[in-house]
């Protein structure tokens, strides 16, 4: 099968994230939009390494994961504080500061 | 001058300079120590001022003389350069010389803030040490023979300026504080966004010129001498587009400045709000930095474009005079009569300079010194009637001439300055513009003197509302003139006279540069049809002599 | 067949294999990585203080944990500052410039620069953090403007006991350590992964930093949360750009990608090249990873972020992001246009151009009516964003070395006006609203002054760094033949302008308001913060010859 | 002798500086140290005359260069000055009328409080007329052209409280300014043409230029001198300058400074005699002026502004001979003198009457005052004769040689002018007369109480309403005040004949301006004869309408003619309307213009940017998840604006 094609599902699986980013109201949910967004990265990475026949793509998608496992300690954290705070995760209730 | 090696020029600049921080710095108490060192070091500058005028020396070789120059910015093809020729030399000598009365006359000026002073809130220091300021960086600017120096005090000299005229506005006929502070404010703001917005757009003009340089001569550069001689030796050609979108840029700033109409809605509100001496600093002082530059940047890096843009430039001058005049007519506040009379004598000095003759060209330059001296007579008169009612309304004046004479004397004789008078300054440079605008531009000459006409109207008029009829209520226990305010007029008065009958050594010092820049513009004065006996020049020169023998 | 042809292809390069790092045939054969670690010294000095920060939050007593924190952040700065004068001294910045750490790091002049900019930035900057003598000290202890526990429910009984107990997050210290550590590798990375990780190393302790406010507690979350998600989004963007350059490339170093670019298409796999448009993989990726850095600097249309974030966030906090990331994140732009992208000039340099009028525009008309001192410098840092990109775009070595002083004396003018907004304060804490701010000049001329000063800076009055900034970029642009650039960014000045002097009328010539806030007296910590930024302003005005030739000798990338 | 011509102009000048500035100190003394000063310039003057005449007819003139003034390129005047013999008759008139009329003031201002103000004033006057006339070119000229309009403006207004001073001041010197413009582009045009505006040059190149040119300096010059000497259609000043103290009518608007236009014409003769159509238009002005004043001098009933209306006619008379050319010149200069003696001595007396009155100057309140004031009746009428041209009298030798010459300009235009000028002889005779009986003769109006009448601002109404009106006591005045008069009543009488000894004055400024000898169609005889006959029906008339009925303490409503000379022939109406509001409605509609447009162009865009930013800072939504959407946003227009520029 030709590996083109992960790209194209990898080019999916972004839009669909960034799609998520937008719709969905929840923080915890959004920022699943955007790990899927990071591991669609991956997937090209890896789609690419294959194609190039180097394994820098594949080195690269280990990185990848631990930055992405990083930023969900980071943005758990974060978000787990506002939740406390405001008993909601929604990120529209977080419009304080505007204008 | 080499042989001079006291670099004249920056201690006339440093002196006011420092003399500001010194002021600033004097304690809360002592606000009369802070007056008299203001004062101190003004008189100081002006002592430095004469030297330079003594040590000048009008048939000297070469445009500029006591020049300085030393390395500053190399990248940006910045160096500290610094050089008078004779109109620098009059127009440091009128700074220094009008800010001693600007200061004497504002003596009381910040007494009015003191009520909140507080140990770190010093009004009066204040109001000194920004005067002070202020003239440094006029002198500087005076004295700048490179156009990014100039450019940087012509644009620093606003933020003072700006202080001098929200912070320490005129209180006169001002019932509500708030109400009076926001029109302090605002017309101090129009005035800094005006002159900013042209500064900046002379800026882009001001890194183009850069590019320009850089372009042809290899390394970019500001000096005026090296552009002007580049150009002499062919080794600088513009393109004739670039050249005239860079004059637009750098006159755009000087008409802003100056002002030029339709340029000109700043200067009213910035007069009528400040207290007299700071009007004066304004119109006598600041704003000539502008006909200046026209004068020595417009002209001698742009000649072509000058060339190109003067018919235009010339209608608008003359609209400056004809439209300020009759605007001033219509006043009803004092002090924006006075601006509005300005803006009518501002377009007579620029009618001159881009007459480009020789009478022209040194009767705009006589003209901005006359014209500082007329106007900060009248104004600061002005002031003192002011001071004196508490209001800036004409209407509110009536008889003062019977309880005050002198104050009325000298009120009228600085109104006939303004009017330009045959025997005070003003009328010499006056009618040297209109003699060197008509040789050459006939038509505009005759429609331009009818700015004569309007200017003893508005004059007379406010003359006769003031100070004649029958004595109101009001002005009734008006004290005439003090000691004080006698010094600040009396020897303005006298040097008007003076300089009305022997302008000479005016003329023998403006003479050289004019003549210079317009070599540089390459433009001769037009012949008479007629030849009469040998050449006037001549004859009266060695008349001259025979009267010294 | 394509698809035999790449796998068959992987076998045989994997087969003698000279050349890969990861040749088969046991781990014997692996060469050790070879690292300069001298050359690295200051940004390994940051990172191991950061850690031992770390082990100080775990194992010092608590009482005495402040004061270890912020003797080590210093010294630590400090060091790794003199690190670098020291590399600069050793001709690393131009004779012996060169590639480090296998590729992944550049030792050369604009990283030196810009590093040791960041670095006096963060020292002034922790200086500001460990002010303890603004807030009104609780239970008579000293507190700075961090929460006391970050974790604790604002106002809850939880926060309560941690004040009483006099807890202060001293966290915030080996936090901006590590942050500070991935902004000295972030315009050193030579490699798009590095440039990646490093975006990630700073971005994350500031979105933490950002939540960690004393008071106003909810506003600060609310800047981190946003900060957080829509830099983890656009970072999530940067990472697609690298993917898919890695794809045009089939390697992720500038030098590599440059070279592709510039040799056209030939190195590309078959495969890749009849099926898709190779070039529009390199367009795209490029835009993406653009973008991502565009996003840190705050350039229109990615600065949503900015005047929430610098509002909600601690000012010391906002002060040093306003100011090093900003750093950082211009410094790695350069590298990537300069050395990964320079082939592509032509393509970049006109969108380059809308987004540099855009920003100077849209911030500075914004601002015109903010009434928020933090949102309007936000938006005014925006403007500056703008000016700074007409500088990038003039693609020459002066626009670079333009850069290179505009980041410098921007970032000091930013730290010291937001350390003086830290000064004016009410009952609430700071008096940010600008009403509040009537009448200032009357009450304390001096501090009110310093502010004018700043704002005369940002408006770029002459005399003031901000004005030899400006003017460098601009004569920049204009060399570059971006004349018409020059004419927008003056009149957006023109504009920006306008708010300024407003703040200034504000000030200095309407009555002091009765209720209106007071101005602290601060520790010698935020005095020196302030007086550097005054000192830094007005040399770099009067006499900028000597950084401009610093910035001019440092203005050539290392490929 | 030279140096003596500076002092000539110095000594008034230091009385005025001293005066002005002297401060209280000097009130006392004051006017004797003005009339000193004003009486060593004349001294200056005799001896300067003497010394003149001592030398050939030739090289009289002399000439002293003091220093260069305004030296710019090809631009040079000089302070220097010239006096020929033209420069001297001036000089003689002026210091000697000056000094009279500085004594005679001494009595008239004893009660004002600002006397030595007064005095200053008048030095003031001196020094710029005498600089004035000695001056050696135009633009030095010009500045004591401003300066004598200053100093009229100081003392028009010297009584500055009247509302209606004031304004008759500022209208003096505005009218003034609009002559002074023609005075002025004449000397640019000068320059232009000759480089140079000195009267030597100037005059002696006059023939070498265009005839458009010097028409053109000619008509600018003309303009200048219709303001400075009231002609038509500058001449609307004069009648309200008649709120200045007598003495100021008497020697600055009737005896010198009003006679400085026909000065300048006379002084510029070189440039008219080759500008026929410049000429022409001169005497057109002469022909209308001298008309239109004695027609004005008829209706009016205050003696002040009747004695201005025949002023302007008799300058009428005398510009009208300087437009005549060589044949005219000495004539109108022989008007010049001879009026300057009996017009002052006229206005003395009116002064000395009014003195007398209470400072009444409405005829009608007069009458019968012969009686009371006889020294001042014998002076005033002896001036009387004089300017109708009684025989013998100064008047009739001046007047008669002017309407010769008029005749004598040839062809239609002479037989005009000739039939104007004896019809101005005519009205002349009439309104002179008129005054003479309403004020001398007749019964004594002023014994019972004014009757009220709207029109007559001079009445209280409150007096005579409480019936308790005490009528003035006539009085003769001081001897300071009767001794000027006597002196200038013998200049009225004996100076023309002096003049006429075998045309001694012609002969005397010959050199100057070039004389010949006009040829009249009709015999100077016949042309005499016709002067008397005019001369008798107007005196005739007059005594009919004055002399034999009493005169009405009311004036009577009068023909159309009466009422339009009353208020100067609608000049006033028509100058109001169009200049006074039309000028209004403009500045007016300026200041709005400046406000709206102007300014509010600015204060637009300024506004106009803060809408904007309102309405972006909108976008600022506050919700993270629009600033995402914005962001993509961002993100694809980046992506497509790069691959569009690959066009790939």
């Amino acid at each position: 099968m030709n590996p083109i094609n992960y790209l194209y599902l990898a080019a999916l699986l972004f839009t669909i994230g960034a799609a998520g980013v937008l719709i969905r109201r929840n923080a915890i949910v959004l920022f699943m939009c955007v790990e899927l967004m990071l591991n669609a990265c991956n997937l090209a990475f890896v789609a690419f390494s294959r194609l190039h026949g180097n394994l820098d793509g594949q080195i690269i998608a280990f990185f990848t994961m631990v930055v992405a496992a990083a930023e969900v300690v980071v943005g758990l954290a974060i978000i787990v504080t506002i939740f406390r705070t405001r008993h909601t995760a929604s990120v529209d209730d977080a419009s304080l500061m505007k204008l | 001058m080499a042989d001079f090696s006291f670099p004249l020029l920056s201690a006339t600049a440093v002196v006011p300079a420092v003399g500001a921080v010194a002021t600033a710095a004097v304690p809360a108490a002592k606000r009369t120590a802070a007056k008299w060192l203001a004062l101190l070091f003004s008189l100081a500058t002006l002592v430095l001022a004469l030297v330079i005028a003594v040590r000048f020396d009008p048939g000297a070789k070469g445009p500029f003389q006591l020049t300085e120059s030393h390395a500053w910015i190399a990248d940006f093809g910045v160096r500290y350069e610094l050089g008078v020729d004779g109109i620098a030399v009059a127009l440091i000598a009128l700074t220094a010389l009008l800010i001693p009365f600007v200061i004497l006359a504002g003596w009381h000026d910040a007494d009015a803030l003191e009520k909140d002073a507080t140990k770190r809130w010093r009004p009066t220091q204040g109001f000194f040490a920004l005067i002070l300021a202020v003239e440094a960086m006029v002198v500087i600017s005076f004295e700048a023979t490179d156009v990014f120096l100039f450019y940087i005090f012509f644009e620093a000299m606003l933020i003072p300026m700006y202080f001098l005229i929200g912070g320490f506005g005129d209180r006169a006929g001002v019932d509500d504080a708030t109400e009076g502070a926001a029109r302090r404010s605002s017309a101090a703001v129009k005035f800094l966004l005006y002159n900013l917005a042209g500064g900046l757009i002379m800026l882009a003009a001001v890194i183009g010129l850069y590019a320009v340089t850089a372009d042809q001569l290899g390394t970019g550069t500001f000096s005026l001498q090296q552009i002007v001689q580049a150009r002499a030796a062919g080794d600088l050609t513009m393109g004739t587009g670039i050249e005239r979108l860079l004059f637009l840029g750098f006159f755009f700033a000087f008409a802003v400045k100056a002002p030029l109409w339709p340029l000109h809605t700043w200067l009213p509100g910035a007069m009528g709000e400040s207290t007299a001496p700071v009007a004066v600093l304004i119109t006598a002082v600041v704003d000539k930095v502008g006909t200046f530059a026209m004068l020595r940047f417009c002209l001698q890096l742009f000649p072509e474009a000058s060339k190109w843009a003067t018919p235009v430039v010339l209608v608008l001058a003359l609209i400056s005079i004809l439209y300020g005049a009759l605007l001033a007519v219509a006043q009803k506040d004092i002090k924006r009569l006075v601006a509005y009379a300005s803006i009518s004598h501002f377009g007579f000095i620029i009618l001159g300079v881009f007459a480009m003759t020789s009478q022209g060209q040194s009767g705009a330059t006589l003209y901005m010194v006359n014209h500082g001296i007329s106007t900060a007579a009248l104004m600061l008169v002005a002031g003192f009637l002011i001071t004196r009612r508490g209001s800036r309304l004409i209407a509110d004046y009536g008889g003062v001439q019977k309880v005050a004479p002198v104050l009325a004397g000298t009120f009228l004789i600085g109104g006939l300055a303004t009017l330009s008078l045959p025997g005070l300054a003003p009328f010499v440079s006056e009618f040297l513009v209109l003699v060197g605008t008509f040789s050459r531009y006939p038509v505009l000459g005759i429609i331009a003197t009818v700015g004569i006409v309007l200017a003893a109207l508005y004059v007379l008029v406010l003359y006769q509302r003031t100070m004649t009829g029958p004595v109101r209520a009001e002005v009734r226990a008006m004290p005439d003139l003090k000691a004080r305010e006698l010094v600040v007029v009396a020897p303005l008065i006298a040097l008007l006279l003076f300089l009305g009958v022997y302008p000479k050594p005016l003329t023998n010092l403006v003479n050289p540069a004019v003549d210079h820049t317009l070599s540089v513009v390459d433009q001769q004065d037009p012949k008479p049809d007629v030849r009469v006996n040998a050449v006037p020049g001549e004859a009266g020169t060695d008349r001259d002599a025979e009267a010294a023998k | 067949m394509t698809s035999v042809a790449a796998v068959h292809s992987l076998w045989t390069m994997a087969d003698g294999a000279a050349g890969s790092p990861l040749a088969p045939g046991g781990p014997s054969r692996i060469p050790a990585p070879h690292i300069e670690y001298a050359q690295l010294a200051p940004t390994l000095i940051v990172l191991g203080a950061a850690v031992l920060g770390v082990l100080v939050e775990a194992f010092w007593p608590r009482r005495g944990r402040y004061y270890a924190q912020v003797l080590l952040s210093v010294v630590a700065l400090a060091a790794a500052f003199a690190a670098v004068i020291g590399l600069a001294a050793g001709g690393f910045g131009t004779t012996k410039a060169h590639i480090a750490a296998m590729g992944a790091l550049a030792v050369d002049g604009p990283a030196l620069f810009l590093q040791g900019t960041i670095l006096l930035v963060s020292l002034i900057a922790i200086f500001t953090f460990a002010e303890r003598r603004l807030d009104p000290a609780t239970h008579g202890r000293p507190v700075d403007s961090f929460a006391a526990q970050g974790a604790a429910v604002p106002g809850g009984e939880a926060e309560k006991a941690a004040v009483k107990a006099g807890f202060t997050t001293t966290e915030v210290f080996p936090l901006a350590l590590f942050a500070i550590g991935g902004m000295l590798v972030f315009p050193a990375a030579n490699d798009l992964l590095t440039l990646f990780v490093a975006l990630e190393v700073f971005s994350l302790p500031l979105y933490i930093l950002c939540a960690l406010a004393r008071r106003q507690r909810l506003l600060s979350q609310e800047s981190a949360v946003k900060y957080f998600l829509l830099g983890a989004f656009s970072s999530a963007f940067l990472l697609f750009g690298v993917a898919l350059l890695y794809g045009y490339a089939g390697t992720v170093t500038y030098a590599g990608i440059a070279e592709v670019v510039s040799d056209g298409a030939k190195q590309i796999d078959p495969a890749l090249a009849d099926t898709m448009g190779n070039d529009a993989l390199l367009l795209i990726g490029g835009a993406l990873v653009v973008m991502g850095l565009l996003f840190k600097v705050g350039a229109v249309p990615f600065h949503m972020w900015t005047p929430d974030v610098y509002q909600g966030a601690p000012t010391p906090v906002t002060g040093f992001m306003a100011a090093a990331t900003k750093v950082a994140a211009f410094g790695a732009l350069l590298r990537l246009l300069y050395v990964a992208l320079p082939g592509l000039r032509w393509d970049w340099r006109p969108v380059m151009w809308g987004v540099a009028i855009l920003t100077m525009l849209a911030g500075a008309v914004i601002a015109v009516t903010q009434t928020d001192v933090k949102r309007l410098l936000a938006y005014s840092s925006i403007a500056h964003a703008g000016f700074i990109l007409a500088g990038v775009i003039a693609t020459s070595e002066d626009g670079i070395s333009s850069v290179l002083f505009y980041l410098l004396a921007y970032s000091f003018v930013t730290l010291g006006a937001f350390a003086v907004v830290t000064l004016v304060r009410d009952a609430g804490g700071e008096a940010t609203q600008l009403a509040k701010w009537a009448g200032l000049g009357r009450r304390s001329p001096l501090v009110a002054a310093v502010f004018a000063v700043f704002l005369l800076a940002f408006a770029g009055i002459p005399l003031t760094s901000g004005f030899a900034g400006k003017f460098a970029v601009f004569k920049a642009a204009a060399e570059g033949g971006a004349g018409w650039l020059v004419v927008i960014g003056v009149l957006s000045s023109a504009i920006a302008a306008f708010f300024y002097i407003r703040v200034i009328v504000l000030m200095f010539f309407n009555e002091p308001k009765a209720d209106g806030p007071t101005v602290a007296v601060p520790s010698p910590l935020t005095m020196t913060a302030i007086a550097v930024g005054v000192v830094v302003t007005l040399v770099l005005g009067l006499a900028p010859q000597y950084f401009l030739d610093l910035a001019g000798q440092a203005g050539v990338f290392v490929r | 002798m030279e140096s003596l011509i500076a002092l000539l102009v110095g000594a008034p000048l230091v009385g005025a500086a001293v005066l002005l500035c002297g401060g209280k100190r000097l009130d006392r003394a004051g006017h004797w140290l003005g009339t000193l000063l004003a009486v060593v310039s004349f001294v200056i003057g005799l001896v300067l005359f003497a010394n003149m005449l001592g030398r050939g007819a030739e090289d009289r003139a002399l000439h002293q260069h003091l220093f260069s003034w305004i030296p710019v390129g090809g631009f040079q005047a000089d302070i220097a000055f010239q006096l020929d013999q033209l420069s001297m008759t001036f000089v003689l008139l002026i210091t000697g009328v000056g000094s009279l009329i500085h004594i005679y003031s001494i009595g008239y201002m004893e009660h004002d409080e600002r006397r030595r103000r007064f005095f200053g004033y008048l030095n003031l006057f001196l020094a710029a007329m005498l600089l004035l006339v000695l001056a050696d070119n135009y633009l030095l000229l010009y500045v004591g052209w401003e300066g004598v309009g200053l100093a009229s403006y100081l003392l028009i207004g010297f009584w500055q409280h009247k509302p209606s001073a004031a304004t008759a001041a500022k209208k003096a010197f505005l009218v003034n300014r609009v002559g002074d413009m023609g005075l002025s582009i004449a000397i640019m045009l000068m320059f232009t043409t000759f480089g140079t505006f000195a009267f030597g040059p100037v005059l002696g190149a006059a023939g070498e230029t265009s005839e458009g040119k010097l028409t053109a300096i000619g008509l600018m010059l003309l303009l200048a001198a219709c303001g400075k000497s009231a002609q038509v259609p500058l001449q609307s000043w004069l009648g309200d300058a008649m709120e200045g103290p007598t003495p100021v009518s008497a020697l600055i608007h009737a005896a010198t400074m009003v006679t400085a236009g026909v000065y300048l014409i006379t002084r510029s003769g070189a440039i008219f005699d080759a500008a026929p159509d410049a000429q022409t238009a001169v005497v057109a002005v002469g022909a209308v002026t001298l008309l239109f004043g004695a027609i004005v001098g008829c209706a009016k009933d205050d003696i002040k502004k009747a004695l201005a209306g025949s002023t302007m006619s008799q300058i009428g008379y005398m510009i009208l001979a300087a437009g005549l050319g060589p044949i005219g010149y000495a004539f109108a200069i022989m008007h010049l003198v001879t009026h300057g003696f009996f017009k002052a001595g006229l206005f003395l007396g009116a002064g000395s009457v009014m003195h007398g009155m209470n400072d009444e100057v409405d005829m009608r309140r007069y009458g019968g005052l012969r009686k009371h004031m006889p020294v001042t009746f014998v002076t005033f009428g002896l001036g009387y004769l004089a300017i109708i041209g009684f025989p013998g009298l100064s008047g009739f030798f001046s007047k008669d040689k002017i309407i010769e010459a008029a005749f004598a300009s040839g062809g239609t235009q002479g037989w005009i002018l000739g039939a104007a000028t004896l019809l101005g002889a005519g009205i002349t005779a009439f309104y002179m007369t008129r005054v003479m009986l309403m004020t001398f003769f007749g019964e004594e109006r002023w014994r019972k109480a004014p009757t009220p009448s709207p029109d007559q601002p001079s009445v209280e109404p409150a007096a005579e309403t409480r019936g308790e009106y005490e009528p003035p006591h006539p009085h003769e005045s001081p001897k300071s005040m009767t001794i000027p008069m006597i002196v200038l009543a013998f200049g009225s009488v004996f100076a023309g004949g002096l003049f006429s000894i075998n045309e001694a004055f012609v002969h005397w400024l010959e050199p100057v301006t070039s004389f010949k000898h006009g040829h009249a169609p009709v015999s100077a005889l016949a042309v005499t004869a016709s002067t008397i006959v005019v001369l008798v029906i107007g005196v005739g008339i007059a005594w009919l309408m004055y002399g034999r009925k009493p005169v009405p303490a009311l004036a009577p409503r009068g023909s159309f003619l009466t009422r339009a000379a009353r208020r100067d022939l609608l000049q006033d109406d028509f100058n109001h309307v169009v200049l006074v509001r039309g000028g209004e409605e403009l500045t007016r509609a300026l200041v709005r213009i400046d406000d709206a447009v102007v300014d509010g162009a600015v204060n637009g865009t300024a506004v106009s940017v803060g809408g904007l930013s309102g309405r972006l800072r909108r976008l600022q939504t506050g919700y993270v998840r629009s600033y995402a959407l914005q962001m993509l946003g961002g993100a694809a227009v980046l992506v497509f604006a790069t691959l569009l520029m690959r066009g790939v």
